[in-house]
């Protein structure tokens, strides 16, 4: 692990408040995840490679992406670890870097269809730009 | 009893239905609903990084404009009531978000959690009560088998929402009794159904619609309700093969109050 | 002013090869109070001890001191030898002059200055003890085991075998407990009835055993020896004297849609009714609740068809009082409430079961007369997914933090038996880790997956939906690295073990300590582990932390001999090193009652003479009950008036000892 | 009065241990038999646990001179009594704050959890803590000067 990972998986854990050494690696966040298949890193593996400071691995995984934040991880966890907080801090270390907004304003004329909501354009800029 | 209400940006333009309906059966329930002058943008999601502080802060004006007025804070789309239900749990619990707050807001009275913040549902179910509603109901709606889609930012997480049991809710179920129809329970009721990834990633949002909507289609509901403007849209535009009609809860609620044509 | 003699020990020269004895009985001599002060080779001896018999007889010695080797090693010896010349055995102290000096210290000056700090401050200690008697109080020789479980019947056939009274309080109308839920036990697959029932059976017929069942012990007091328990017979509104067990009331009552609770609601009862075939005391219960005869004075089938006469709709709650020397807490365990995992749609379908509703649905005796069926529509199951740890190992406010120990074997049998009987079934069995340590266990688990062919997936159940008559299972394999989805029919949950809801308040009945998961305590984790800190109080079982059935026999016998140990002395001496209140000073403030760990404090009203016209006044003073008093001392410190001390480590000794040291 | 200097002018301390019965007191004849030697500064005082001692005692031994104090006690959950080294645990921590706040350094009184089994850790904490007490110097602050005065006569 380079010193830079090392920092970074320690700002990941203090913004995120997730200490990974709580997780007993059951598994039921990653069985629980509805965009599981979309994913090269699972929740359970972010969990792991944050405790183990793999974090560049992690920085250019598509999960970040993928994450739903639909909380089931968060709820069904035995142990309280809340891996959805540490996909969000990793995404967070990509996109609060200048210039790596993953969504820019001027692809959102091409997504648009009429009845999208004003909801979706807005969480997606919120998960994606800085 | 009069709420102050937070309708957020999207019952404003494309979910007019679910707010118009929402504000003409509350009136014919005798609830007053007093728009909040001058609100902000919620933010859509929740900014979960501890270091997060502005984004948070429309969420917190909203509830410190509804603690000014004395009142507590309605919300009807789950996205808002999410957002600034856990925000307003920050507020609470998370010392260094407070302050950090207050500082950046400098209100004359610090803001530390003091609104409640009710979803619709909720207000239907402890203030009117689903007994009073079904003596209220005009037209019920009989025959009609409804599926109830809770969808994730209503239940979860369970310990700061305390919506509803997360993995077992009942509130819309016994909502759609109420005005006399009959629940259908639903597979992957409280399962994601897609969500923002409609813009990233069309296929899995479709993927996630479909499954509810044929979960919903095979358990023979004739429509399904849904609390949330981002969830009406992907079950209803995502889902590919067998469709159900997805409406707001708030149009059959206003149907069963006879007050929707009044307003159409 | 006290005399003491001080006897200077020279082990041989295990001490005088560094410490110069002679100079240290020289010094010793000066201190106030010393009268004599010797040395000898080995004060052990016959020889050494002879000679401190006779110095205290020729010195008319009131006080002694030894410095020799650690108190741990020869105090008692030395406090028989005292007693022996008629001085009272507490009148004496040692100074470590071995362990604690020569053995450390290199350097003799340096050594012998030390020996002289230790003896001085012994002689400081002596000269403020007082003699000590160590109270005695009288055994009641009858044993009262609470729980009728395995645990219990186990304690209770031991204590009585070797001859003791035992009564056995249960609150079921039947003894047996769990095991005789289970349909077949791990590793040997024995029948759980066929080795429980005679067991059962040998506790009814053992003279020196009584069974209240359907009973409940509803107040404790007094204390190690003689304690009395009150304990309520609820009225089972069937007269037990006179019923036979033959059954008829049960198949004649028309009261039928009533829950089972022994086989746990999967099917129903009437509301008389016999909990099992073998149920001991084989007697019939009424269930007022559901009783159309309780409810609304009409019926009276049950009254009409007996022919013992035997059933009484008027009987009332009985209260019976009773002494005991000693009390067993054999409260068991249940399977925690599943509703708060509705994940994997515990309360959503009739298909998702607890292992023990599968032990019921798999037994003979059970509601499927021992074919597997689902519980929704009577079919045989073919695919069935277990989930482990369901509540275990949780640091979230549903589950519990401990493992619950038994799930991964009984699971593993679960899964063996289903495959066994029904090889068409296809057995997936979800886990995080497969614990089994156990002599043979560990074999069994590996015939489960070599033999039989259960399918072990490493990884948790993250969703259980239930779809169109099926249960759909979404969960990880670790192992293989991906989300594994499998169409079910059945979904088995091994649901976490938790205490008896009736731990708390009988523990605190006992003023015997749980820990936050309401398991009780033991009085040392390795030493004492079927005591609890409570003296006369011991655990039997589950109610101490999980455990299987082997273990919890072994347990409860463990826990029989240490109940015979008590109960065969006529009487119990005390340590007399116990807590004393100055009555004149106490406030009555109650802060040592709450730090006492073992309920040794009480409070009374008791008369004091005051100056002025009154002449008296009633004030609220503790009191310590000696018999139960460790001596541990946190009361002494509690107090803030400064009237509680403990005798043979009062403050003034502690003082003077301190004071020595720094002289 | 004890000679705090000895003849090479090294300060000799004066340390008070109070042992609970059940394990440090256990400790510390393991050490001897052991043979695992420490300075002969440390006198120790048995008590039946470490929750029989009370700030008292150890304000005690500062007034008469002591310079240092250690207390050890059987390790939490270990405790013979259950609960006593809880209490001892909590009374302290209030007690260190309060010879915080009157100036008496932190490090002259010291809680160490020892069991029946560490006679290496019991002559280990001894020398450091002794090694600690030397550094510090001889205490003053607390020591009652008319106490000692009245006791040599």
């Amino acid at each position: 692990m380079s010193f830079e990972e090392k920092e970074m998986a320690e700002n990941i854990k203090r913004i995120s408040g997730v200490n990974p050494r709580k997780c007993m690696k059951c598994g039921k966040c990653s069985g629980t995840c509805p965009a599981y298949e979309e994913m090269d890193y699972h929740p359970h593996e972010f969990v792991a490679m944050v405790e183990k400071g793999r974090i560049d691995e992690l920085l250019a995984s598509k999960s970040i992406w993928t994450c739903l934040s639909c909380f089931a991880c968060v709820e069904r966890c035995p142990r309280s670890v809340e891996p959805a907080k540490l996909i969000e801090a990793v995404r967070l270390e990509v996109i609060r870097a200048q210039g790596a907004n993953h969504l820019k304003a001027v692809q959102i004329p091409e997504l648009l269809d009429e009845k999208l909501p004003q909801q979706a354009i807005v969480s997606a800029f919120r998960k994606y730009s800085k | 009893m009069t709420f102050s209400y937070y309708p957020g940006c999207t019952l404003k333009t494309k979910a007019k239905d679910l707010d118009r309906y929402a504000r003409s059966a509350a009136a014919a329930l005798g609830v007053e609903m007093a728009e909040l002058p001058e609100w902000q943008c919620c933010g859509a999601v929740y900014p979960q990084a501890k270091d997060e502080i502005a984004t948070k802060l429309s969420a917190v004006r909203a509830l410190m404009a509804a603690r000014d007025e004395g009142r507590e804070l309605l919300t009807l789309c789950s996205a808002c009531h999410h957002v600034i239900k856990r925000v307003n749990h920050d507020m609470v619990s998370d010392e260094n978000i407070r302050t950090k707050v207050n500082n950046y807001l400098k209100p004359e009275v610090p803001y530390t959690g003091e609104t409640k913040v009710i979803h619709y549902l909720e207000m239907l179910r402890d203030t009117v009560g689903f007994d009073e509603l079904a003596k209220r109901v005009t037209r019920p709606l009989k025959g009609r088998r409804i599926a109830a889609y809770y969808g994730c930012m209503l239940l979860r997480p369970g310990n700061v929402m305390g919506f509803d049991d997360p993995e077992n809710p009942r509130i819309m179920e016994d909502f759609i009794r109420a005005i006399g129809a009959e629940p259908v329970v639903i597979a992957y009721r409280n399962e994601c159904c897609g969500g923002y990834m409609t813009l990233e990633n069309r296929a899995l949002a479709q993927k996630k619609a479909t499954t509810v909507v044929d979960a919903a289609a095979s358990a023979g509901a004739d429509t399904i309700v849904t609390a949330c403007p981002l969830c009406q849209y992907n079950l209803d535009v995502n889902a590919v093969g067998e469709r159900v009609p997805v409406l707001y809860f708030t149009e059959l609620l206003a149907e069963a109050l006879g007050v929707k044509e009044a307003e159409a | 002013m006290q005399r003491i003699g001080v006897f200077v020990c020279w082990c041989g020269t295990n001490i005088a090869a560094t410490v110069d004895v002679k100079a240290v009985a020289e010094a010793a001599r000066k201190e106030p109070g010393v009268v004599f002060a010797t040395d000898y080779q080995y004060m052990c001896s016959e020889a050494g001890q002879k000679l401190i018999r006779d110095a205290i007889a020729e010195h008319k010695l009131t006080g002694v001191v030894i410095c020799s080797c650690s108190p741990r090693m020869h105090e008692a010896t030395f406090r028989k030898t005292v007693e022996a010349a008629g001085l009272n055995p507490y009148m004496l102290e040692v100074a470590n002059i071995r362990e604690q000096c020569s053995w450390i210290h290199k350097d003799r000056t340096e050594a012998t200055e030390k020996a002289v700090v230790l003896a001085r401050t012994a002689i400081a200690k002596v000269s403020l003890n007082v003699p000590l008697t160590a109270g005695e109080s009288p055994v009641t020789k009858r044993a009262l085991v609470i729980g009728g479980g395995i645990a219990g019947i186990q304690s209770a056939l031991d204590i009585a075998d070797a001859g003791y009274e035992v009564d056995i309080v249960e609150k079921q109308p039947t003894i047996g407990g769990k095991m005789t839920q289970i349909d077949k036990t791990f590793p040997t697959l024995d029948c759980a009835a066929c080795i429980l029932t005679p067991k059962m059976v040998d506790a009814a017929q053992h003279e020196k055993i009584t069974i209240y069942s359907y009973s409940e012990v509803t107040e404790v007091t007094g204390f190690v020896g003689a304690f009395k328990a009150r304990i309520k017979r609820k009225a089972r509104f069937v007269d037990e004297t006179k019923c036979t067990g033959c059954g008829e009331c049960t198949s004649k009552c028309p009261s039928k849609k009533n829950k089972n609770e022994f086989n746990l609601g999967l099917d129903n009862r009437t509301a008389i009714y016999i909990p099992f075939a073998q149920a001991v005391p084989k007697v019939a219960v009424i269930d007022a609740e559901s009783c159309i005869k309780k409810k609304t004075g009409k019926c009276g089938l049950c009254q009409k068809i007996c022919g013992a006469g035997a059933i009484d709709y008027e009987q009332k709650d009985e209260y019976i009082e009773r002494e005991y020397g000693a009390i067993v807490v054999a409260t068991g365990y249940n399977p925690i409430d599943l509703a708060k995992y509705d994940e994997y749609a515990y309360s959503q379908s009739p298909d998702v079961v607890t292992s023990l509703e599968l032990e019921r649905l798999m037994n003979a005796a059970g509601p499927t007369k021992g074919t597997l069926l689902r519980p929704s529509d009577g079919t045989h199951p073919h695919t069935i997914v277990f989930i482990q740890c369901v509540g275990s190992r949780c640091d979230d406010a549903r589950g519990k933090p401990y493992c619950s120990k038994i799930c991964c074997m009984y699971t593993a049998k679960h899964a063996m038996l289903i495959r066994e009987k029904y090889p068409d079934t296809e057995v997936h069995v979800f886990y995080i880790d497969v614990r089994t340590p156990g002599k043979n266990f560990d074999e069994f688990y590996r015939r489960a997956v070599e033999q039989y062919g259960v399918d072990y997936i490493k990884g948790m159940v993250g969703k259980v939906v239930p779809h169109d008559g099926k249960l759909l299972v979404q969960g990880s394999d670790l192992i293989a690295n991906e989300q594994v989805r499998i169409e079910a029919d059945m979904v088995v949950l091994a649901a976490a073990i938790e205490p008896d809801k009736s731990a708390r308040s009988i523990a605190t009945m006992l003023t015997a300590s749980i820990d936050t998961n309401d398991f009780f305590t033991e009085a040392h984790p390795k030493l004492r582990p079927v005591e609890s800190p409570t003296a006369g109080v011991f655990l039997s079982g589950v109610c101490q932390g999980p455990k299987d059935i082997p273990e919890t026999v072994a347990q409860a016998s463990a826990c029989a001999a240490k109940v015979i140990g008590l109960l065969a002395k006529d009487k119990l001496k005390g340590n007399p090193c116990v807590a004393h209140v100055n009555e004149e000073m106490c406030n009555g403030c109650s802060t040592c009652e709450k730090v006492c760990p073992y309920g040794a404090i009480t409070y009374q009203d008791k008369e004091f003479r005051v100056p002025g016209p009154k002449r008296t006044e009633i004030r609220r003073v503790a009191s310590v009950n000696e018999a139960v008093c460790q001596g541990c001392g946190a009361c002494t410190v509690a107090c803030m008036s400064g009237a509680m001390d403990i005798k043979g480590f009062a403050n003034k000794q502690i003082f003077a000892e301190v004071d020595a040291i720094c002289r | 009065m004890q000679i705090k200097i000895d003849e090479n002018g090294n300060f000799k301390p004066t340390i008070v241990a109070f042992c609970c019965n059940w394990c440090s007191y256990a400790g510390a004849d393991l050490a001897g038999t052991s043979r695992l030697s420490y300075p002969a500064n440390v006198k120790i005082v048995r008590v039946p646990c470490s929750c029989r001692v009370n700030p008292l005692f150890i304000l005690r031994a500062f007034q008469r001179g002591a310079d240092g104090v250690i207390l050890c006690g059987c390790h939490p959950g270990d405790c013979h009594y259950t609960t006593g080294n809880y209490y001892t645990r909590r009374r302290m921590t209030l007690l260190f704050n309060m010879l915080d706040y009157l100036g008496i350094e932190r490090d002259r009184t010291r809680v160490e959890w020892v069991s029946a089994a560490e006679g290496a850790k019991m002559a280990r904490v001894m020398n450091e803590f002794v090694a600690r007490i030397c550094e510090l110097g001889e205490n003053k602050r607390l020591e009652d000067l008319r106490c000692k005065k009245s006791l040599e006569e």
